[in-house]
């Protein structure tokens, strides 16, 4: 794929130096605010990990594998996912597997808000983020070595 | 009841696509067909007539709000029909990369 | 402490954990993977002791009430089953540590590996409906890439085979709890089996049944849904293969189709029949295809279709004999198939074919696997003293006693086509004169031959398991469970309060 | 509930499309548009969660099909047309859809649910989890053990591409026993 390894045009180019900022902004948003409105970890993980995968459609593999390296993603993905496990076993301290033990803290209606939900959302964007990433990499990977092939 | 039906009609299409046709690319989008037609089925049995979205605002008192559960279920569904694609991108892009082809008819490596 | 949740947090945080730190030592995956397994085997012996002494064993996640919440049962059927998956989970896991050294990236191996048995046993100890799905997507996507992992053509495309297969099965089981949901309001089994007790005879429970039915019979692999396991199941790395036929079908399969159908639907007279009928078409037509093979591994895995035949037709009895036959040739089927498929992998690994016509006269330079494999042969086909002989009888004095002679006749006639096919794969691969090719082939190293010899040792004194005293808390209290029927409500809800 | 009926129909239009349209990219593009119309009836059904996550998970999908058949310009194999599987086909199906009908009717009717369980969840979810969205309030505190297994199958799915991926699967005897 040339347009992958080159990068596209420099209309697609500056386009996307200004919304990928935003793009991923938005979804950090949809992350935090999870408890409150629609959305939630895993839409936002999602976002987040297509800020990515925008990048590297527009500028090409270095760019976003320079931002966000591939063993890098794969940790952060564990990592996500231990955070979740350790949130829910955690919860041990209140009695029982996934006790919210942070509920009753806070005002509702506010961020901090609803015991451990923002922070299972928090890990969930992590995991989903980085391991989509991961996964679009892996994909493109495939075609560099196609393209060896041929 | 015709929604419902609808909505079966579409989960059968996919059934359809999987079953006859001989297409990696195909297949999978025969799988998704049929995922979305599970999706809208579900949440049409927890929808309330003229129901509000599950979440509070403020001061609000309780009114009729559609039923959260199936949502939650299908958030969760939406996750796996995912990641079943993936999964199943990437096995039909490498056998492409050793057959050359999606097409099934012409992977027959193995003996049914 | 109630040590529940604990089968799925092990295995879940050693799947975490393996990535993060199985590239840098080398030496963790493999490590991991045997404690996680060998305390997960403990553990689970511990459960039968307990679900013996102390009955039901409850254990509500987040402290949620639950038809609200999600809840873990473990009864004595959860436990059975837990025995067995760990059990030949821990003895592949040994065996992997020498068999993995043939394949690239390791860590990614233990980590899908683990996450199929946590997959397995959280659909296992799950008391919720839709978590049961969620588990069981969880087991099946690990072993589609597993499958896969060898990433040869003939792998690829069987695993492409078997995730389309079984993602349509998954579609049909979660149009069936979308149903049941639509019906009943509620997720949590005992809840839904009350309310269901209250409405019998509905269409729309038969149309439930038709969709499960079709669903997990496609993950077992039954005869008219077999298409994916032939490929599937030899294309794997051989540990693979022996966790895929030994337990993965029946965990998927089996375990559900008596979990909904037993506890939650009640069972009926029709449906019993519908599974004797696929039990007996499976174990028939499965040896037929099997005899005609000379592909080691594919040879295996239509025995594995004939075999899990016979355990549909002891449970499709519906007699407590014939429930007792059934889950006794479940778990005997998983140790000898496991062992079959282990020594299918010694034999890839120091030949490096399948092929029996390329082998012959392996038992000169392979003492240990011929002789194990010998041992799992007689099991399979049923001749005794080996465990394969007491389930079949079990099962075919079941069927007799039930007043169905047809099927004791057909389930002693594939026991002889089985010893047949049996007879040439020993002829072929084992004895005979030893090929010019494999003079230096040596035997397989230590680890592997430890799991061969604890399995064979296994279906030698497997028999045992029928003697009152050991059978009582193990098989005795699963068929008591499964028994219950929709009883089984009755008992979550008493243990609730 | 008119627009409902509207947008199942353009879905039903868009996935007949898909299936039957010969170009691979141009089917993947119709999946796209059903996907985007269960979006928009996840929008009319109340669902605004779910509309969010459909719709960038559609994106994610569409981009991952893209990338799998773009560049790869082999239309579909025409093949004869085999009237014969088809006739079955759609003879099995209005079957079954003529099976359903009578099941379909004993659920309650449309609109009005029995709600047994998850009136608990819309009564006391403020109280008991501190939550607004009473989605976020069920998925992550009442059945958070289902979000952890969402979680691990979306981990299972990239170790399974990961492991699919992988250039060399089996050494070569002699290979160095290094990792990766």
């Amino acid at each position: 794929m040339d347009e992958t390894a080159h990068g596209m045009t420099i209309i697609v180019k500056t386009v996307t130096r200004l919304t990928v900022g935003l793009i991923l902004l938005f979804g950090i948003y949809i992350v935090l605010h999870g408890h409150l409105t629609p959305g939630g970890g895993f839409a936002g993980g999602v976002i987040i990990a297509l800020s990515f995968v925008h990048l590297m459609l527009a500028f090409g593999k270095g760019v976003a594998l320079k931002k966000l390296s591939r063993p890098m993603a794969s940790c952060i993905e564990s990592a996500g996912g231990l955070m979740f496990l350790a949130i829910a076993l955690l919860g041990y301290t209140g009695g029982w597997f996934f006790f919210n033990y942070l509920t009753g803290r806070g005002q509702p209606f506010r961020i901090f808000s609803a015991g451990i939900i923002p922070l299972c959302n928090i890990a969930i964007s992590l995991k989903v983020g980085a391991g989509l990433f991961a996964v679009f990499m892996a994909l493109v990977f495939l075609g560099v070595w196609e393209g060896d092939k041929k | 009841m015709t929604v419902y039906l609808l909505c079966l009609i579409l989960f059968l299409i996919g059934v359809y696509c999987i079953l006859i046709k001989r297409n990696l690319i195909k297949i999978i989008i025969g799988l998704g067909i049929m995922e979305y037609g599970l999706f809208l089925f579900f949440v049409l049995v927890g929808y309330r007539m003229r129901g509000r979205a599950p979440i509070l605002e403020p001061d609000q008192i309780i009114a009729d709000m559609v039923d959260p559960l199936p949502q939650a279920l299908v958030l969760t569904a939406i996750v796996i029909g995912l990641a079943t694609t993936a999964l199943l991108a990437t096995l039909a892009m490498r056998l492409y990369e050793k057959y050359g082809t999606f097409d099934i008819t012409q992977i027959r490596k193995l003996r049914g | 402490m109630n040590i529940t949740p604990l089968f799925i947090v092990l295995p879940l945080g050693g799947a975490f954990l393996t990535p993060l730190l199985g590239k840098r030592w080398k030496y963790f995956p493999g490590a991991a993977c045997n404690i996680i397994t060998f305390c997960m085997l403990c553990l689970s012996i511990a459960a039968v002791a307990m679900v013996y002494r102390y009955g039901i064993i409850m254990y509500r996640v987040g402290g949620w009430m639950p038809p609200v919440g999600i809840a873990l049962v473990l009864d004595s059927l959860s436990a059975f089953m837990l025995v067995t998956v760990n059990l030949v989970a821990f003895i592949v896991a040994v065996y992997s540590i020498d068999y993995m050294k043939m394949y690239t990236a390791r860590w990614n191996f233990y980590t899908l590996f683990l996450l199929m048995i946590a997959g397995m046993n959280g659909m296992i100890i799950t008391g919720d409906l839709f978590n049961l799905f969620v588990f069981l997507e969880i087991a099946s996507i690990a072993s589609y890439a597993l499958v896969a992992f060898g990433t040869e053509q003939e792998e690829l495309e069987a695993a492409f085979k078997y995730a389309v297969m079984g993602s349509l099965a998954s579609s049909l089981i979660l149009l069936g709890i979308a149903l049941l949901y639509g019906f009943t309001s509620t997720l949590n089994m005992a809840d839904m089996a009350q309310i269901i007790a209250g409405r019998r005879g509905s269409q729309l429970l038969l149309f439930v049944s038709g969709l499960f039915i079709m669903g997990f019979g496609l993950k077992t692999a039954l005869i008219p849904f077999h298409a994916w396991l032939p490929d599937a199941h030899p294309s794997a790395p051989a540990p693979i293969s022996a966790m895929l036929s030994g337990v993965l079908i029946k965990t998927l399969g089996i375990y559900s189709l008596m979990r909904i159908f037993f506890s939650i639907l009640g069972m009926t007279d029709a449906v019993l029949n519908i599974l004797l009928a696929l039990g007996a078409v499976s174990m028939a037509i499965g040896v037929f295809l099997a005899i005609g093979q000379w592909d080691f591994k594919r040879l295996l895995a239509y025995h594995s279709i004939s075999q899990v035949g016979y355990v549909m037709l002891g449970i499709g009895l519906g007699t407590p004999l014939g429930i007792l036959g059934g889950l006794f040739h479940l778990f005997n089927h998983s140790i000898f198939k496991s062992l079959l498929f282990l020594n299918s992998g010694a034999v890839v690994y120091a030949t490096g074919t399948r092929d029996l016509r390329l082998m012959g006269g392996l038992k000169e330079r392979m003492p240990v696997t011929a002789a194990t494999s010998f041992i799992a042969s007689m099991s399979i086909s049923g001749v005794p003293p080996f465990n394969g002989f007491w389930s079949k009888l079990v099962i075919i004095v079941a069927c007799v006693q039930g007043g169905r002679y047809g099927y004791a006749f057909l389930a002693a006639l594939v026991s002889l086509i089985t010893l047949a096919s049996f007879m040439k794969v020993q002829r072929y691969a084992f004895y005979g004169r030893l090929g010019e090719k494999w003079r230096h082939a040596a035997e397989v190293p230590f680890s592997m031959r430890f799991a061969m010899i604890v399995m064979a040792a296994a279906c030698l004194f497997g028999g045992a398991l029928l003697l009152p005293s050991i059978s009582a808390p193990f098989l005795k209290g699963a068929e008591e469970a499964l028994l219950l029927g929709t009883g089984y409500a009755g008992r979550v809800m008493e243990n609730l309060k | 509930m008119l627009e409902l009926y509207i947008i199942i129909s353009f879905m039903i239009a868009g996935a007949i499309i898909a299936v039957e349209m010969e170009d691979l990219l141009s089917a993947v593009i119709a999946l796209g548009a059903v996907g985007m119309g269960l979006s928009v009836a996840f929008l009319i059904l109340k669902a605004p969660d779910l509309a969010i996550t459909q719709l960038v998970v559609e994106i994610l999908c569409l981009v991952i099909l893209v990338r799998a058949t773009v560049k790869r310009d082999m239309p579909e194999a025409r093949g004869r047309k085999l009237f014969f599987p088809l006739a079955a086909a759609c003879i099995a199906m209005a079957l079954l859809i003529f099976f359903a009908i009578a099941p379909l009717r004993e659920l309650p009717l449309f609109g009005f649910p029995y709600m047994k369980v998850s009136e608990t969840y819309l009564k006391d979810g403020l109280r008991q989890t501190g939550a607004a969205n009473m989605v976020a309030a069920v998925i992550l505190d009442y059945r958070a053990y289902d979000t952890l297994g969402e979680a691990t199958v979306l981990f299972t799915a990239v170790m399974g591409v990961l492991a699919v991926g992988r250039r060399i699967g089996r050494k070569r005897p002699g290979d160095p026993d290094g990792e990766e």
